[in-house]
Protein backbone atom coordinates (compact mmCIF):
# COMPACT_ATOMS: atom_id res chain seq x y z
CA UNK A 1 0.00 0.00 0.00
CA UNK A 2 1.35 3.54 -0.76
CA UNK A 3 0.02 6.90 -1.64
CA UNK A 4 2.33 9.89 -3.27
CA UNK A 5 1.16 13.52 -3.82
CA UNK A 6 4.03 15.28 -6.07
CA UNK A 7 4.53 17.60 -8.55
CA UNK A 8 7.38 16.01 -9.80
CA UNK A 9 6.51 13.77 -13.58
CA UNK A 10 5.93 10.15 -12.42
CA UNK A 11 6.71 7.12 -14.63
CA UNK A 12 3.79 4.61 -14.81
CA UNK A 13 6.20 1.95 -15.47
CA UNK A 14 8.36 2.16 -13.49
CA UNK A 15 5.65 2.34 -10.58
CA UNK A 16 3.88 -0.53 -11.85
CA UNK A 17 7.25 -2.24 -12.27
CA UNK A 18 8.33 -1.87 -8.64
CA UNK A 19 4.97 -2.78 -7.88
CA UNK A 20 5.46 -6.49 -8.56
CA UNK A 21 9.47 -6.70 -8.50
CA UNK A 22 10.61 -9.37 -6.82
CA UNK A 23 7.22 -10.72 -5.72
CA UNK A 24 5.31 -14.35 -6.57
CA UNK A 25 2.07 -14.22 -5.52
CA UNK A 26 0.68 -11.81 -7.25
CA UNK A 27 -1.15 -13.13 -10.65
CA UNK A 28 -2.83 -10.34 -11.69
CA UNK A 29 -2.64 -6.07 -11.89
CA UNK A 30 -4.84 -3.79 -13.14
CA UNK A 31 -3.70 -0.08 -13.48
CA UNK A 32 -5.20 3.70 -14.25
CA UNK A 33 -3.39 6.16 -15.94
CA UNK A 34 -5.35 9.54 -16.42
CA UNK A 35 -3.14 11.85 -18.85
CA UNK A 36 -4.00 15.54 -19.78
CA UNK A 37 -6.07 15.98 -23.12
CA UNK A 38 -5.15 18.29 -25.38
CA UNK A 39 -6.77 20.09 -27.92
CA UNK A 40 -8.33 23.12 -26.45
CA UNK A 41 -6.52 22.87 -23.10
CA UNK A 42 -3.34 24.49 -22.75
CA UNK A 43 -2.43 23.15 -19.34
CA UNK A 44 -3.88 21.90 -16.25
CA UNK A 45 -3.00 23.51 -12.67
CA UNK A 46 -3.69 20.89 -10.09
CA UNK A 47 -4.31 22.70 -6.72
CA UNK A 48 -4.72 20.19 -3.71
CA UNK A 49 -5.68 20.39 -0.04
CA UNK A 50 -2.09 19.21 2.13
CA UNK A 51 -2.65 16.62 4.66
CA UNK A 52 -6.23 16.31 3.67
CA UNK A 53 -5.09 14.18 0.55
CA UNK A 54 -2.90 12.07 1.59
CA UNK A 55 -5.31 11.04 4.47
CA UNK A 56 -8.25 10.96 2.31
CA UNK A 57 -6.24 8.79 -0.44
CA UNK A 58 -4.98 6.59 2.15
CA UNK A 59 -8.39 5.80 3.40
CA UNK A 60 -9.39 4.98 -0.09
CA UNK A 61 -7.08 3.16 -0.51
CA UNK A 62 -7.15 0.96 2.96
CA UNK A 63 -11.62 0.55 1.97
CA UNK A 64 -10.17 -1.22 -1.38
CA UNK A 65 -8.22 -3.54 0.73
CA UNK A 66 -11.20 -3.90 3.11
CA UNK A 67 -13.34 -4.81 -0.41
CA UNK A 68 -10.87 -6.76 -1.94
CA UNK A 69 -8.15 -9.27 -1.56
CA UNK A 70 -5.18 -7.45 -2.67
CA UNK A 71 -1.82 -8.34 -2.66
CA UNK A 72 -0.31 -4.49 -3.57
CA UNK A 73 -1.97 -1.32 -4.63
CA UNK A 74 -0.49 2.15 -5.29
CA UNK A 75 -1.95 5.88 -5.79
CA UNK A 76 0.34 8.26 -7.08
CA UNK A 77 -1.14 11.76 -8.16
CA UNK A 78 0.60 14.87 -9.05
CA UNK A 79 -0.43 18.00 -8.29
CA UNK A 80 1.20 21.81 -9.89
CA UNK A 81 0.98 22.34 -13.52
CA UNK A 82 0.94 20.04 -16.39
CA UNK A 83 0.56 20.36 -20.20
CA UNK A 84 -1.21 18.09 -22.38
CA UNK A 85 0.26 14.37 -22.69
CA UNK A 86 1.44 14.48 -19.11
CA UNK A 87 0.23 11.53 -16.65
CA UNK A 88 -2.13 13.33 -13.64
CA UNK A 89 -2.67 10.12 -11.70
CA UNK A 90 -1.71 6.35 -11.64
CA UNK A 91 -3.82 3.67 -9.71
CA UNK A 92 -2.73 0.04 -9.34
CA UNK A 93 -4.46 -2.89 -7.86
CA UNK A 94 -2.70 -6.20 -7.58
CA UNK A 95 -4.32 -9.51 -6.93
CA UNK A 96 -4.14 -13.33 -7.52
CA UNK A 97 -6.78 -13.05 -9.92
CA UNK A 98 -8.04 -10.75 -12.53
CA UNK A 99 -11.57 -9.60 -11.60
CA UNK A 100 -10.23 -8.15 -7.78
CA UNK A 101 -7.53 -6.14 -9.39
CA UNK A 102 -9.90 -4.47 -12.06
CA UNK A 103 -13.00 -3.73 -9.95
CA UNK A 104 -10.51 -2.28 -7.30
CA UNK A 105 -8.23 -0.33 -9.87
CA UNK A 106 -12.10 1.15 -11.32
CA UNK A 107 -12.88 1.51 -7.22
CA UNK A 108 -9.80 3.89 -6.36
CA UNK A 109 -10.58 5.92 -9.38
CA UNK A 110 -14.43 6.45 -8.93
CA UNK A 111 -13.09 7.23 -5.09
CA UNK A 112 -10.46 9.38 -5.61
CA UNK A 113 -12.65 11.44 -7.96
CA UNK A 114 -15.38 12.17 -5.53
CA UNK A 115 -13.27 11.93 -2.16
CA UNK A 116 -9.82 13.84 -3.27
CA UNK A 117 -9.18 17.32 -2.44
CA UNK A 118 -7.65 17.77 -5.87
CA UNK A 119 -9.17 20.54 -8.19
CA UNK A 120 -8.49 21.31 -11.63
CA UNK A 121 -7.52 24.57 -13.78
CA UNK A 122 -7.83 24.48 -17.37
CA UNK A 123 -5.99 26.83 -18.94
CA UNK A 124 -7.16 27.25 -22.43
CA UNK A 125 -5.63 27.47 -25.96
CA UNK A 126 -7.44 31.39 -26.24
CA UNK A 127 -5.62 32.30 -22.76
CA UNK A 128 -8.21 32.31 -20.47
CA UNK A 129 -8.50 29.85 -18.03
CA UNK A 130 -11.25 28.62 -15.75
CA UNK A 131 -12.00 25.86 -13.09
CA UNK A 132 -13.35 22.32 -13.94
CA UNK A 133 -16.68 21.66 -12.57
CA UNK A 134 -17.34 18.26 -10.93
CA UNK A 135 -19.10 16.49 -13.25
CA UNK A 136 -22.31 14.24 -12.15
CA UNK A 137 -21.51 11.09 -13.54
CA UNK A 138 -18.76 11.02 -11.07
CA UNK A 139 -20.96 10.73 -8.40
CA UNK A 140 -22.65 8.32 -10.40
CA UNK A 141 -19.76 6.08 -10.56
CA UNK A 142 -18.78 6.16 -7.00
CA UNK A 143 -22.60 5.44 -5.89
CA UNK A 144 -21.96 2.01 -7.61
CA UNK A 145 -20.07 0.68 -5.54
CA UNK A 146 -22.65 1.11 -2.30
CA UNK B 1 -10.56 28.99 14.39
CA UNK B 2 -8.05 28.13 11.09
CA UNK B 3 -10.47 28.94 7.84
CA UNK B 4 -8.87 27.52 4.11
CA UNK B 5 -9.90 28.10 1.25
CA UNK B 6 -9.39 26.34 -2.35
CA UNK B 7 -9.91 26.69 -6.30
CA UNK B 8 -12.31 29.60 -6.66
CA UNK B 9 -13.46 29.98 -3.29
CA UNK B 10 -10.09 30.99 -2.29
CA UNK B 11 -10.02 33.03 -5.62
CA UNK B 12 -13.33 35.05 -4.39
CA UNK B 13 -12.10 35.00 -0.80
CA UNK B 14 -8.91 36.80 -1.29
CA UNK B 15 -6.87 34.35 0.46
CA UNK B 16 -5.48 30.31 1.18
CA UNK B 17 -6.15 30.89 4.91
CA UNK B 18 -6.73 32.87 7.96
CA UNK B 19 -7.05 33.19 11.37
CA UNK B 20 -10.75 33.75 12.56
CA UNK B 21 -12.28 34.38 16.11
CA UNK B 22 -16.09 34.40 15.18
CA UNK B 23 -17.02 34.02 18.45
CA UNK B 24 -19.46 31.48 20.87
CA UNK B 25 -22.30 32.25 18.68
CA UNK B 26 -20.37 30.03 15.82
CA UNK B 27 -21.19 26.47 16.38
CA UNK B 28 -21.90 25.24 13.49
CA UNK B 29 -20.27 25.41 9.55
CA UNK B 30 -23.11 27.01 8.86
CA UNK B 31 -22.93 29.88 11.69
CA UNK B 32 -19.26 30.14 10.18
CA UNK B 33 -20.14 30.64 7.13
CA UNK B 34 -22.56 33.51 7.48
CA UNK B 35 -19.42 34.93 9.95
CA UNK B 36 -17.14 34.65 6.97
CA UNK B 37 -19.43 35.84 4.18
CA UNK B 38 -19.97 39.28 5.52
CA UNK B 39 -16.03 39.88 6.04
CA UNK B 40 -15.69 41.55 2.61
CA UNK B 41 -17.10 41.27 -0.53
CA UNK B 42 -15.11 38.72 -2.15
CA UNK B 43 -16.04 36.42 1.04
CA UNK B 44 -20.00 37.32 0.19
CA UNK B 45 -19.25 36.40 -2.90
CA UNK B 46 -17.29 33.13 -2.11
CA UNK B 47 -20.22 31.61 0.18
CA UNK B 48 -23.18 33.20 -2.18
CA UNK B 49 -24.01 30.21 -3.46
CA UNK B 50 -23.46 27.24 -0.34
CA UNK B 51 -24.90 24.40 -3.00
CA UNK B 52 -21.87 24.68 -5.12
CA UNK B 53 -19.14 24.15 -1.60
CA UNK B 54 -17.98 21.44 0.18
CA UNK B 55 -16.57 21.74 3.77
CA UNK B 56 -13.97 19.91 5.37
CA UNK B 57 -13.28 20.08 9.41
CA UNK B 58 -10.44 19.11 10.27
CA UNK B 59 -9.58 17.49 7.32
CA UNK B 60 -12.63 14.85 7.23
CA UNK B 61 -15.40 15.50 4.69
CA UNK B 62 -17.91 17.52 6.88
CA UNK B 63 -21.65 19.30 6.59
CA UNK B 64 -23.05 22.67 6.87
CA UNK B 65 -24.24 21.03 10.23
CA UNK B 66 -21.44 20.06 11.26
CA UNK B 67 -20.38 21.16 14.74
CA UNK B 68 -16.98 23.75 14.58
CA UNK B 69 -14.81 24.69 17.97
CA UNK B 70 -12.77 27.34 18.50
CA UNK B 71 -9.16 24.80 17.01
CA UNK B 72 -10.88 23.67 14.30
CA UNK B 73 -9.13 23.83 11.00
CA UNK B 74 -12.01 23.76 8.85
CA UNK B 75 -11.75 24.34 4.44
CA UNK B 76 -14.21 25.20 2.13
CA UNK B 77 -14.00 24.38 -1.50
CA UNK B 78 -15.65 23.25 -4.83
CA UNK B 79 -16.43 19.72 -5.22
CA UNK B 80 -13.43 17.81 -6.12
CA UNK B 81 -12.17 17.13 -9.79
CA UNK B 82 -9.25 15.24 -9.22
CA UNK B 83 -8.02 12.09 -11.14
CA UNK C 1 -4.51 -1.20 -32.90
CA UNK C 2 -1.47 -4.14 -31.91
CA UNK C 3 -1.27 -7.72 -31.40
CA UNK C 4 1.44 -9.52 -30.10
CA UNK C 5 2.52 -13.15 -29.34
CA UNK C 6 6.04 -13.63 -28.38
CA UNK C 7 8.64 -15.83 -26.36
CA UNK C 8 10.67 -13.42 -25.16
CA UNK C 9 9.63 -11.18 -22.05
CA UNK C 10 8.28 -7.61 -22.37
CA UNK C 11 8.49 -4.79 -20.51
CA UNK C 12 4.78 -3.72 -19.45
CA UNK C 13 5.75 -0.61 -18.61
CA UNK C 14 7.83 0.22 -21.56
CA UNK C 15 4.91 -1.11 -23.88
CA UNK C 16 2.45 1.24 -22.06
CA UNK C 17 4.62 4.42 -22.56
CA UNK C 18 4.90 3.51 -26.15
CA UNK C 19 1.04 3.49 -26.63
CA UNK C 20 0.57 7.17 -25.63
CA UNK C 21 4.09 8.57 -26.11
CA UNK C 22 3.30 11.42 -28.37
CA UNK C 23 -0.28 11.33 -28.38
CA UNK C 24 -1.96 14.75 -26.68
CA UNK C 25 -5.88 12.89 -27.44
CA UNK C 26 -5.83 9.88 -24.72
CA UNK C 27 -6.96 10.85 -20.85
CA UNK C 28 -7.26 7.40 -19.55
CA UNK C 29 -5.19 4.10 -20.08
CA UNK C 30 -6.52 0.74 -18.17
CA UNK C 31 -4.04 -2.18 -18.24
CA UNK C 32 -4.02 -5.23 -16.94
CA UNK C 33 -1.10 -7.91 -16.35
CA UNK C 34 -0.60 -11.31 -15.77
CA UNK C 35 1.99 -12.70 -14.24
CA UNK C 36 2.81 -17.05 -13.74
CA UNK C 37 1.97 -17.09 -9.75
CA UNK C 38 4.83 -19.23 -7.44
CA UNK C 39 3.92 -21.33 -4.93
CA UNK C 40 2.89 -24.46 -5.97
CA UNK C 41 3.74 -23.73 -9.40
CA UNK C 42 7.30 -23.90 -10.67
CA UNK C 43 7.14 -23.04 -14.15
CA UNK C 44 4.31 -22.40 -16.64
CA UNK C 45 4.54 -23.55 -20.29
CA UNK C 46 2.53 -21.76 -23.04
CA UNK C 47 1.20 -23.55 -26.29
CA UNK C 48 -0.58 -21.69 -28.27
CA UNK C 49 -1.84 -22.37 -32.48
CA UNK C 50 0.32 -20.24 -34.33
CA UNK C 51 -1.74 -17.94 -36.89
CA UNK C 52 -5.40 -18.75 -35.05
CA UNK C 53 -4.04 -16.76 -32.18
CA UNK C 54 -2.88 -13.85 -34.06
CA UNK C 55 -6.34 -13.86 -35.82
CA UNK C 56 -8.35 -14.21 -32.50
CA UNK C 57 -6.49 -11.61 -30.87
CA UNK C 58 -7.16 -9.30 -33.90
CA UNK C 59 -10.50 -10.12 -33.79
CA UNK C 60 -11.36 -9.35 -29.80
CA UNK C 61 -9.49 -6.03 -30.51
CA UNK C 62 -11.52 -5.48 -33.10
CA UNK C 63 -14.71 -5.87 -31.20
CA UNK C 64 -13.42 -4.22 -28.70
CA UNK C 65 -12.78 -1.17 -31.18
CA UNK C 66 -16.37 -1.37 -31.97
CA UNK C 67 -17.93 -1.81 -28.91
CA UNK C 68 -16.08 1.64 -26.65
CA UNK C 69 -14.27 4.75 -28.29
CA UNK C 70 -10.66 3.49 -28.10
CA UNK C 71 -7.79 5.83 -29.13
CA UNK C 72 -5.30 2.64 -28.62
CA UNK C 73 -5.13 -0.90 -27.59
CA UNK C 74 -2.58 -3.74 -27.47
CA UNK C 75 -2.30 -7.13 -26.59
CA UNK C 76 1.08 -8.74 -25.83
CA UNK C 77 0.55 -12.39 -24.90
CA UNK C 78 3.81 -14.71 -24.08
CA UNK C 79 4.59 -18.31 -25.13
CA UNK C 80 6.74 -20.94 -23.68
CA UNK C 81 8.41 -21.77 -20.66
CA UNK C 82 7.81 -19.03 -18.01
CA UNK C 83 9.31 -18.67 -14.21
CA UNK C 84 7.05 -17.39 -11.17
CA UNK C 85 6.59 -13.68 -11.44
CA UNK C 86 6.69 -13.31 -14.67
CA UNK C 87 4.38 -11.38 -17.21
CA UNK C 88 1.97 -14.00 -19.05
CA UNK C 89 -0.51 -11.01 -20.86
CA UNK C 90 -0.34 -7.32 -21.13
CA UNK C 91 -3.49 -5.74 -22.51
CA UNK C 92 -4.25 -2.20 -22.38
CA UNK C 93 -6.94 0.23 -24.02
CA UNK C 94 -6.90 4.15 -24.30
CA UNK C 95 -9.76 6.62 -24.48
CA UNK C 96 -11.06 9.91 -23.50
CA UNK C 97 -12.84 8.69 -20.49
CA UNK C 98 -11.96 6.34 -17.41
CA UNK C 99 -15.08 3.95 -18.40
CA UNK C 100 -14.55 2.94 -21.89
CA UNK C 101 -10.56 2.46 -20.85
CA UNK C 102 -11.91 0.24 -17.78
CA UNK C 103 -14.19 -1.45 -19.55
CA UNK C 104 -12.46 -2.27 -22.58
CA UNK C 105 -9.16 -3.37 -20.62
CA UNK C 106 -11.80 -6.03 -18.80
CA UNK C 107 -13.19 -6.90 -22.17
CA UNK C 108 -10.54 -8.00 -23.90
CA UNK C 109 -8.92 -10.20 -21.14
CA UNK C 110 -12.44 -11.95 -20.57
CA UNK C 111 -12.51 -12.81 -24.45
CA UNK C 112 -9.24 -13.66 -24.81
CA UNK C 113 -9.11 -16.58 -21.73
CA UNK C 114 -12.29 -18.06 -23.64
CA UNK C 115 -11.52 -17.12 -27.41
CA UNK C 116 -7.47 -17.33 -27.65
CA UNK C 117 -5.91 -20.48 -28.55
CA UNK C 118 -3.75 -20.75 -25.85
CA UNK C 119 -2.77 -23.52 -23.49
CA UNK C 120 -0.60 -23.45 -19.83
CA UNK C 121 0.69 -26.29 -18.45
CA UNK C 122 1.96 -26.34 -14.79
CA UNK C 123 5.20 -27.51 -13.96
CA UNK C 124 4.44 -28.23 -9.82
CA UNK C 125 7.22 -27.99 -7.46
CA UNK C 126 7.07 -31.93 -6.66
CA UNK C 127 8.22 -32.66 -10.65
CA UNK C 128 4.79 -33.63 -11.63
CA UNK C 129 2.77 -31.29 -14.43
CA UNK C 130 -0.29 -30.83 -15.92
CA UNK C 131 -2.64 -28.91 -18.36
CA UNK C 132 -4.78 -26.19 -16.53
CA UNK C 133 -8.57 -26.85 -16.57
CA UNK C 134 -10.43 -24.02 -18.14
CA UNK C 135 -12.58 -22.51 -15.61
CA UNK C 136 -15.69 -21.90 -15.50
CA UNK C 137 -15.94 -18.67 -14.13
CA UNK C 138 -14.27 -17.72 -17.39
CA UNK C 139 -17.10 -18.20 -19.38
CA UNK C 140 -19.20 -16.41 -17.08
CA UNK C 141 -17.41 -13.73 -17.09
CA UNK C 142 -17.36 -13.84 -21.17
CA UNK C 143 -20.98 -13.86 -21.29
CA UNK C 144 -21.77 -10.62 -18.91
CA UNK C 145 -20.44 -8.44 -22.21
CA UNK C 146 -23.94 -10.10 -23.91
CA UNK D 1 -7.07 -32.39 -44.85
CA UNK D 2 -4.40 -30.70 -42.55
CA UNK D 3 -5.26 -31.93 -38.68
CA UNK D 4 -3.63 -30.21 -35.93
CA UNK D 5 -3.83 -31.29 -31.97
CA UNK D 6 -2.65 -29.04 -29.32
CA UNK D 7 -2.27 -29.22 -25.12
CA UNK D 8 -3.25 -33.11 -23.67
CA UNK D 9 -4.85 -33.85 -27.29
CA UNK D 10 -1.11 -33.31 -29.03
CA UNK D 11 0.14 -35.81 -25.94
CA UNK D 12 -2.44 -38.05 -26.29
CA UNK D 13 -2.64 -38.67 -30.02
CA UNK D 14 1.48 -38.65 -30.11
CA UNK D 15 1.65 -36.06 -33.08
CA UNK D 16 1.09 -31.94 -32.96
CA UNK D 17 0.23 -32.23 -37.09
CA UNK D 18 -0.96 -34.98 -39.33
CA UNK D 19 -2.11 -35.13 -43.27
CA UNK D 20 -5.34 -37.15 -43.81
CA UNK D 21 -7.36 -38.32 -46.33
CA UNK D 22 -10.62 -39.75 -44.71
CA UNK D 23 -12.84 -40.07 -47.63
CA UNK D 24 -16.04 -38.58 -49.00
CA UNK D 25 -17.83 -40.01 -46.50
CA UNK D 26 -16.29 -37.31 -43.68
CA UNK D 27 -17.96 -34.46 -44.36
CA UNK D 28 -18.53 -33.21 -40.91
CA UNK D 29 -15.84 -32.22 -37.79
CA UNK D 30 -17.69 -35.07 -35.83
CA UNK D 31 -17.21 -37.94 -39.00
CA UNK D 32 -13.45 -36.54 -38.69
CA UNK D 33 -13.13 -37.19 -35.11
CA UNK D 34 -14.40 -40.85 -35.96
CA UNK D 35 -12.58 -41.47 -38.35
CA UNK D 36 -9.51 -39.97 -36.18
CA UNK D 37 -10.27 -41.93 -33.23
CA UNK D 38 -9.11 -45.02 -35.20
CA UNK D 39 -5.92 -44.16 -36.07
CA UNK D 40 -4.65 -45.26 -33.13
CA UNK D 41 -5.07 -46.30 -28.88
CA UNK D 42 -3.54 -42.77 -28.42
CA UNK D 43 -6.35 -41.27 -31.06
CA UNK D 44 -8.96 -43.07 -29.42
CA UNK D 45 -7.91 -41.74 -26.09
CA UNK D 46 -7.58 -38.39 -27.11
CA UNK D 47 -11.66 -38.32 -28.60
CA UNK D 48 -12.50 -40.39 -26.02
CA UNK D 49 -14.68 -37.48 -23.90
CA UNK D 50 -16.14 -35.04 -26.93
CA UNK D 51 -17.64 -32.65 -24.35
CA UNK D 52 -13.95 -31.56 -23.13
CA UNK D 53 -12.54 -31.08 -26.58
CA UNK D 54 -13.04 -28.07 -28.72
CA UNK D 55 -12.23 -27.54 -32.65
CA UNK D 56 -11.40 -24.68 -34.77
CA UNK D 57 -11.88 -24.99 -38.85
CA UNK D 58 -9.17 -23.32 -40.58
CA UNK D 59 -8.43 -20.72 -38.09
CA UNK D 60 -12.27 -20.15 -36.79
CA UNK D 61 -13.83 -21.76 -33.60
CA UNK D 62 -16.28 -24.37 -34.82
CA UNK D 63 -18.53 -27.17 -34.05
CA UNK D 64 -18.52 -31.24 -34.49
CA UNK D 65 -21.87 -30.55 -36.74
CA UNK D 66 -19.73 -28.32 -38.98
CA UNK D 67 -18.94 -29.17 -42.44
CA UNK D 68 -14.86 -29.76 -43.69
CA UNK D 69 -13.60 -30.48 -46.97
CA UNK D 70 -10.36 -32.17 -48.75
CA UNK D 71 -8.48 -28.59 -47.90
CA UNK D 72 -9.34 -27.30 -44.46
CA UNK D 73 -7.14 -27.58 -41.76
CA UNK D 74 -8.58 -28.80 -38.69
CA UNK D 75 -7.59 -28.25 -35.20
CA UNK D 76 -8.70 -30.22 -31.71
CA UNK D 77 -7.97 -28.75 -28.16
CA UNK D 78 -9.69 -28.50 -24.79
CA UNK D 79 -10.63 -25.47 -24.01
CA UNK D 80 -8.28 -22.39 -24.11
CA UNK D 81 -6.33 -21.17 -20.87
CA UNK D 82 -4.13 -18.02 -22.00
CA UNK D 83 -4.50 -15.10 -20.17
Amino acid sequence: MAVRVQSEAFDAAAEMAALTAGREDIGAVASFTGLVRGGAIRAMTLEHYPGMTERALAAIEAEAHRRWPLKASLIVHRVGRLLPGEPIVLVAAASEGRHAAFEAAAFLMDYLKTDAPFWKCEERADGTSDWVDAREADGTAKARWG
Amino acid sequence: MRVLYFAWVRERAGCAAEDVAPGAGVTTVSDLADFLAQLSPGHAAAFADRTRLRVAVNQEQAGFDSPVAANDEVAFFPPMTGG
